[in-house]
C-alpha cells in the first residue's frame, strides 16, 4: 500500500515536472532564440511572455486535425503518441536525487537506450504515414541517423559502466561522490580519454535527440518541416512536446553519467538541486548551439558518427579496459 | 554519381520543391526526379509571379515605365533605376550632372550592401543557421533607414530620374552614412567569425555546386557566380557607367568555382561597396542634381539602344526598341537570375538533396526579378 | 578576343546572305550616323529609316548605342554566327525578338558580349517572315540560350527550329496567344 | 592523419569561436522596437499616399483640375472631377479620387503638379479588410469637417454675370440673326431646290 501512494505521487509530480518542463523549455528556447538574435523574444503574453506557451498550447489544441488523404491514417494518427510514450516512460529510472528515484533499476541505463530508441521509430512511422514524400525522406534520414549515432553513444556508456561496474543509474551518481574530480568526466585515471568521450556522449545526444546541427528529420531549409509536415495542431504539438521530453532525458542522463548526478562539486550538500541545475545548464547548451550553428549535410553527419565518434569511442573503450585491467 | 543511379535497379521519384518551399524564397518551383537523397534531375519552372514587365513598358510612356523598375528586383532596385535612366540619357542624349551620378552611385552601392546582406542571411538561414540572418537584419535595417530618408521608400524605390534624381541628399544622410559605414566595417569580420570560419558551414560550402568559368560563359551567368568561377568581369570596371571609373575600389574574385566561392564574393563586395561609398562621399561635388532641359515628354530618337549596369546579382542590361515616340516598341529586360538559375538543370545532376539547395541558394536568385 | 577577325567574319557572313546584287555597306552606315546625329524635334530622314534595314554590319557608336557591332544576316545564318563568336569567347547575354508588325517581319536579336576584360558587344540580328517565323535554335553552342529562346518562342511566336524544349515557361500552360506581339489584344 | 586531428581541433575551435560570439549577443541589450508600444520615426520625404495641401492664406486646395497628375500616372490610379462655379476664378475642384490598392507611390504625380497642390502623406499604417477603404477621396480628406465653398468674388462674379448676359445677348442676337439668315436661306434653298427638281423633270 505504502508503495502504491509512493508510485501515485511520483506519478503526479513527474507528469507536473514534464509538463512544466516542456511548456516552458519551448519559452526558454524562444526567449533564448531571441536574446541571442538581439531581439526581446515573447513579450506581450504575461510578464516575460511568461503566459506564452499557455497561450501556445490553447492555440495548438483548438486546431482542426487534418488527416491528409492519402496518409496511412492509423500509423499517422499514432506516431505523435508513439513518440511520446517512451519519452515519458524514461522519466521512470532517472535519479533525481539519492532517494527521489521513481523506480530504481539495476538495469536502468539499459532500458533508457531501449526505449529510446523507439523514438526513433516513431518518426519513421510518423513520416512514412503522412504521405508525404518530405516527410519520408526524413523519417528515413531520422531511422538512419538514430542507428548511427546508438553506437557511439552505447560504446561510450559501456565505459562508463566498466568504470562503475553497474548499470544502476543512482549507483552510478553515488561513485561519482565527493569533489569535482570525482565526476566521470574529470576521471583521467580510469581513462585519459574521460572528457574526448563526455564530448562523443553529448554530441551523440545532440543528435539523439534530433536538434539542431543534426536536426536531419526536420531540416527546414530542404525538407520544409521534415516528419511532420503534415501534422497540425496537437499533433504537431505532441511532436514538439516530445522533442522537449527527449532533450531532458538526454540532458538527464549526460549529468547521470558524466557530471555526478544529484552530486555536489563541493562536496557539500548533494542533492536534487544540483541534478536539476547541471540538466538545465546542458539544455541551455543545446539551445545556444541550436542558434549558433547551421545544419550539417546529412552525409556530413554520417561521416562525423563513422569516421570520428566510433573510432573515439572504440578506441576509448579499449584504453579504459587497459587501465581497468592494469591499474 | 550514386552507386545507385548507376545501376540497373533504380527507382526514382519525383519530388515537388517549391513554389511554396522555405528555400526557394518566393515562387520559384523545381521539379526534381530523386534517386534516393540524389538528384537525378532537376527542372526549374518559372512563371509564378511573372508579371509581363515587356508589356507593360510598350503601354506607358517612358516616365510611367519608372516605378516598375523597382519592382523587379525588390532587393537591389536602385541599381535597376540605375539601367533604367542610364539607358534612356544614352538614347536621349541628356547630360547628367556630376552631383547626381555621385549620389546614384552612393545610394546603388548602399541597396547593393544591404541585398547582400540580405542573400547573406537568407542563405545561412537555408543551411539551417537562423541567427545570422537576424544580425544581417539589423544592419540592413540601418540602411533602409537611410534610403528612407532620401527616396521616401524602403524597397522599391523610385528615386531617379532622367538627368538626375529625384531630389538632392542632406548633411543628415551623409553623416548617417558615414555613421554606418564606421558601424558596419567590424561587423564582416565578425560574421566571418560566426559564419564563414565554421566547420559546419565549411563542409557544407567548400565543392558544392561546381560551375566552371566556361560553363559560366555557356549560359551567359554574370555577377558573383561569374566571379566565383574566377572570371574578373564585372560592368562597373569592364564597362564603366557613371562616375565608377572615378572611384577606387577592387573586384573580389575567387577561383575555387564552388558555393563557398560565390559566398565570399558577396561578402567581398560588401567592403568594396563600403570603400565605394566613402569614396564617393568624399568627392562629392556641389551642384544642381537635376539636368537642364530634360523634356517632360521624352521622345528618344528611332532605333534601339542597350544598357548594361552591375545589379547585386549580375549584369542586368535594357535593350528598347524606339520608334521615336513617347512609349517604347519594345523593351527587353535582362536579369541577372534568369541566366544564373538556367544553369541549375546541368549543374545539379547527381548532387545531394541537401547539397542542391545549398547550391541554388549560392545563386542567390530573387524570383521577381527572374519572372519579370 | 580579336575584335577584327569578328569583324571581318561576321562581315563575310552577311555578305554571304546577301541576294546577288552588289552589297552597299556604305548607305546603312550613313543612315545610321545621320539618325543619330540629328536633333529629335524634326525627324527628316523618316522615309529612309521606315524602310526595313539592309542585312549587313554596321559600326555603331557605343557611347550612343551601347553597343559596338550590328549586324543583320539570314535567319539560317546565326549559328554560323553563334559559332564564330563563340570561338572567340563571347558570351551570349539574351536573345530577344522584335515584331514589326507593318512590314510584316519577326526580328530576333542576339546580345553577345565578353567576360574576358575588353569592352565588346556585338549585336546579331536577324529577320523572319512573320507567318513562318523558322529560326535554328543555338541551344548546342550556348546552353543559356535554351531559357531565352524558350521565352521569346513563347511570348512572339518565333519557332527555334531544334529547341530541346519548346514549353510554356513564363505564361500558363494553356496560353495559345502570343503577348508581345504588336497584334495581340488582351 | 595529421590533418585529421588538425581537422578536429579547428573545427572544434572554430565552433567555440560562434558560442562566444552568440553569448555576447546573449548579454547585449536587444534592439527591438516594440512597436506598437512605440512609435517608429518617421522621415519628412517619406512617401505614404498623396494628399492635397491646404493653402495656409485661402485654407482651400491648391488644385487647378489641369489633371496632369490623372494623366501622368501609370496605373490610372487617380480620378479628378472638377466643374465651374459662377464667380469662381478656375474650375473648382469637387473630388479628387485616389485608388490607393492600384498605386505604387512612385510620385508621377507629385512631379506633374504644377502649382504644387498635391505631396506625400506621412501616414502609413493603414490598415483595412475591404476593398472600399483605400479608394480616397483626397478632398474630404482634406477638409474633414466639411469641403467648404470656394469664395466667390463679387466683381468677377459681376463681371462673369455680365459677360453671361452678354453672352446671352450675343446669343440671341446670333439666334435671331442666325433665324433671320436661315429664313433668308431657306427660301433661296427652296427655290434652288425647286429649280433642281425642274430641271430634273
Amino acid at each position: 500500500m505504502n508503495e502504491l501512494i509512493r508510485l501515485l505521487s511520483y506519478m503526479i509530480c513527474l507528469a507536473a515536472f514534464l509538463g512544466l518542463n516542456l511548456a516552458y523549455l519551448g519559452w526558454v528556447e524562444r526567449k533564448g532564440a531571441g536574446h541571442i538574435q538581439r531581439r526581446t523574444g515573447p513579450k506581450d503574453v504575461g510578464p516575460y511572455g511568461l503566459l506564452q506557451p499557455l497561450a501556445d498550447g490553447l492555440k495548438l489544441m483548438s486546431k482542426q486535425l487534418i488527416v491528409p488523404a492519402n496518409a496511412d491514417r492509423p500509423l499517422y494518427m499514432c506516431a505523435p503518441i508513439l513518440t511520446m510514450v517512451p519519452a515519458v516512460l524514461l522519466f521512470v529510472a532517472i535519479p533525481f536525487g539519492e532517494h527521489l528515484v521513481p523506480r530504481e533499476f539495476s538495469f536502468g541505463l539499459l532500458m533508457m537506450f531501449a526505449f529510446a530508441s523507439v523514438g526513433g521509430m516513431s518518426i519513421l512511422i510518423g513520416g512514412w504515414g503522412s504521405g508525404n514524400k518530405y516527410s519520408l525522406i526524413a523519417g528515413a534520414r531520422a531511422v538512419s541517423q538514430n542507428v548511427a549515432y546508438e553506437i557511439p553513444m552505447l560504446i561510450t556508456a559501456i565505459t562508463i559502466v566498466m568504470i562503475t561496474g553497474s548499470m544502476d543509474l543512482n549507483e552510478i551518481v553515488r561513485q561519482q561522490g565527493g569533489y569535482i574530480w570525482n565526476w566521470n568526466v574529470f576521471r583521467l585515471d580510469k581513462s585519459i580519454l574521460m572528457p574526448v568521450s563526455f564530448l562523443v556522449f553529448f554530441i551523440c545526444s545532440l543528435a539523439e535527440t534530433n536538434r539542431t546541427p543534426f536536426d536531419m528529420g526536420e531540416c527546414e531549409g530542404e525538407l520544409v518541416a521534415g516528419y511532420h509536415t503534415e501534422y497540425g495542431g496537437m499533433g504537431f504539438g505532441l511532436f514538439m512536446m516530445a522533442e522537449y521530453a527527449n532533450l531532458v532525458i538526454g540532458c538527464s542522463l549526460t549529468t547521470v553519467l558524466f557530471l555526478g548526478g544529484w552530486q555536489s562539486p563541493i562536496g557539500i550538500f548533494p542533492g536534487p538541486h544540483w541534478f536539476l541545475l547541471k540538466m538545465y545548464f546542458l539544455i541551455w547548451s543545446f539551445v545556444w548551439i541550436r542558434w549558433t550553428y547551421p545544419r550539417t549535410t546529412f552525409w556530413g553527419l554520417l561521416n562525423l558518427s563513422w569516421k570520428y565518434l566510433i573510432p573515439f569511442s572504440l578506441v576509448n573503450l579499449l584504453l579504459t579496459a587497459l587501465f581497468i585491467k592494469v591499474f | 554519381m550514386s552507386s545507385l543511379a548507376q545501376s540497373q535497379l533504380r527507382e526514382t521519384f519525383e519530388l515537388n520543391i517549391g513554389p511554396q518551399h522555405p528555400a526557394t524564397h518566393g515562387v520559384l518551383r523545381i521539379k526534381v526526379v530523386m534517386d534516393g537523397e540524389y538528384i537525378d534531375r532537376a527542372e526549374p519552372i518559372l512563371g509564378y509571379i511573372h508579371r509581363m514587365h515587356e508589356k507593360m513598358g510598350e503601354n506607358r510612356t517612358w516616365n510611367q515605365f519608372w516605378p516598375n523598375m523597382g519592382r523587379l528586383d525588390y532587393l537591389s532596385a536602385m541599381a535597376y533605376n540605375h539601367c533604367y535612366a542610364g539607358l534612356m540619357e544614352r538614347a536621349a542624349g541628356i547630360e547628367v550632372p556630376e552631383r547626381a551620378e555621385y549620389i546614384r552611385v552612393i545610394t546603388a552601392e548602399l541597396n547593393r550592401i544591404q541585398s547582400h546582406l540580405l542573400g547573406f542571411g537568407a542563405y545561412i538561414m537555408d543551411l539551417g543557421g537562423f541567427t545570422p540572418l537576424m544580425y544581417a537584419m539589423d544592419e540592413r535595417e540601418q540602411i533602409l533607414d537611410l534610403l528612407e530618408s532620401v527616396t521616401g521608400s524602403r524597397l522599391t524605390y523610385c528615386y531617379f530620374r532622367f538627368g538626375g534624381v529625384y531630389n538632392d541628399i542632406d548633411d543628415d544622410f551623409i553623416t548617417g552614412t558615414r555613421a554606418f559605414l564606421k558601424r558596419f566595417r567590424p561587423q564582416i569580420p565578425m560574421y566571418h567569425k560566426l559564419v564563414t570560419g565554421n566547420a559546419i558551414l565549411m563542409d557544407r560550402l567548400i565543392g558544392v555546386g561546381p560551375i566552371s568559368a566556361d560553363m559560366c560563359r555557356k549560359y551567359g551567368a554574370t555577377g558573383p557566380v561569374l566571379r566565383g568561377s574566377g572570371v574578373n568581369y564585372d560592368i562597373r570596371r569592364n564597362e564603366p557607367y557613371s562616375v565608377y571609373p572615378e572611384l577606387d575600389f577592387d573586384i573580389p574574385v575567387y577561383k575555387e568555382c564552388d558555393s563557398m566561392a560565390r559566398y565570399m564574393v558577396r561578402m567581398d563586395e560588401m567592403v568594396q561597396s563600403c570603400r565605394i561609398i566613402e569614396n564617393a562621399l568624399n568627392k562629392l561635388p556641389e551642384g544642381p542634381v537635376m539636368a537642364e532641359k530634360v523634356p517632360k515628354a521624352l521622345k528618344p530618337p528611332k532605333g534601339d539602344y542597350h544598357y548594361a549596369v552591375e545589379a547585386a546579382r549580375g549584369t542586368f542590361s535594357m535593350r528598347t526598341v524606339s520608334d521615336g515616340t513617347n512609349t517604347s516598341y519594345r523593351m527587353r529586360l535582362r536579369s541577372p537570375t534568369y541566366s544564373n538559375v538556367s544553369l541549375f538543370e546541368e549543374a545539379s545532376r547527381g548532387m545531394l538533396l541537401s547539397d542542391a539547395l545549398a547550391f541554388l541558394g549560392s545563386l542567390d536568385p530573387v524570383i521577381p526579378e527572374m519572372d519579370r | 578576343m580579336d575584335r577584327a577577325k569578328i569583324k571581318r567574319e561576321l562581315e563575310n557572313l552577311a555578305a554571304e546572305g546577301l541576294p546577288a546584287e552588289p552589297p552597299q555597306e556604305e548607305t546603312p552606315v550613313e543612315v545610321q550616323t545621320e539618325a543619330e546625329g540629328e536633333d529629335k524635334a524634326k525627324p527628316k530622314a523618316k522615309k529612309d529609316e521606315d524602310v526595313p534595314r539592309k542585312n549587313g554590319l554596321i559600326e555603331t557608336e557605343y557611347a550612343k548605342r551601347g553597343t559596338h557591332l550590328d549586324v543583320q544576316i539570314n535567319p539560317d545564318q546565326v549559328v554560323k554566327a553563334a559559332e564564330i563568336l563563340d570561338a572567340e569567347g563571347m558570351t551570349l547575354e539574351m536573345v530577344t525578338g522584335v515584331d514589326w508588325l507593318k512590314e510584316g517581319q519577326l526580328e530576333v536579336i542576339y546580345d553577345y558580349s565578353y567576360p574576358g576584360g575588353q569592352l565588346f558587344r556585338v549585336v546579331v540580328r536577324a529577320r523572319l517572315d512573320r507567318n513562318n517565323p523558322d529560326i535554328p535554335t543555338v541551344c548546342h553552342l550556348y546552353g543559356g540560350a535554351n531559357w531565352h529562346e524558350r521565352e521569346t518562342w513563347e511570348m512572339l511566336g518565333i519557332n527555334f527550329v531544334g529547341h530541346p524544349q519548346l514549353e510554356h515557361f513564363l505564361l500558363p500552360e494553356d496560353a495559345d496567344f502570343y503577348p508581345l506581339r504588336k497584334d495581340f489584344k488582351p | 592523419m595529421s590533418g585529421y586531428f588538425k581537422d578536429i581541433i579547428t573545427g572544434l575551435k572554430s565552433l567555440a569561436v560562434g558560442l562566444q560570439i552568440t553569448n555576447k549577443e546573449f548579454l547585449t541589450k536587444p534592439i527591438t522596437l516594440l512597436y506598437p508600444h512605440e512609435s517608429v520615426k518617421m522621415y519628412p520625404r517619406y512617401r505614404g499616399h498623396i494628399e492635397l495641401i491646404k493653402d495656409p492664406e485661402t485654407g482651400m486646395n491648391r488644385c487647378i483640375c489641369c489633371g496632369m497628375c490623372e494623366k501622368g500616372c501609370p496605373s490610372g490610379s487617380i480620378t479628378v472631377k472638377s466643374e465651374k462655379r459662377p464667380g469662381v476664378k478656375g474650375k473648382v475642384l469637387t473630388a479628387y479620387i485616389l485608388n490607393f490598392t492600384t498605386c505604387s507611390l512612385c510620385g508621377q504625380c507629385v512631379e506633374n503638379c504644377k502649382p504644387e497642390a498635391i505631396r506625400f502623406s506621412n501616414e502609413y499604417n493603414l490598415a483595412s479588410t475591404r476593398r472600399e477603404d483605400y479608394i480616397f477621396n483626397l478632398l474630404e480628406k482634406l477638409h474633414p469637417e466639411g469641403i467648404p465653398e470656394p469664395e466667390v468674388d463679387p466683381e468677377l462674379l459681376k463681371k462673369e454675370l455680365e459677360k453671361e448676359e452678354a453672352a446671352k445677348k450675343a446669343a440671341a442676337a446670333k439666334k435671331e440673326a442666325a433665324a433671320k439668315q436661315e429664313a433668308v436661306k431657306k427660301e433661296p434653298a427652296k427655290e434652288g431646290g425647286e429649280s433642281k427638281a425642274e430641271e430634273k423633270s
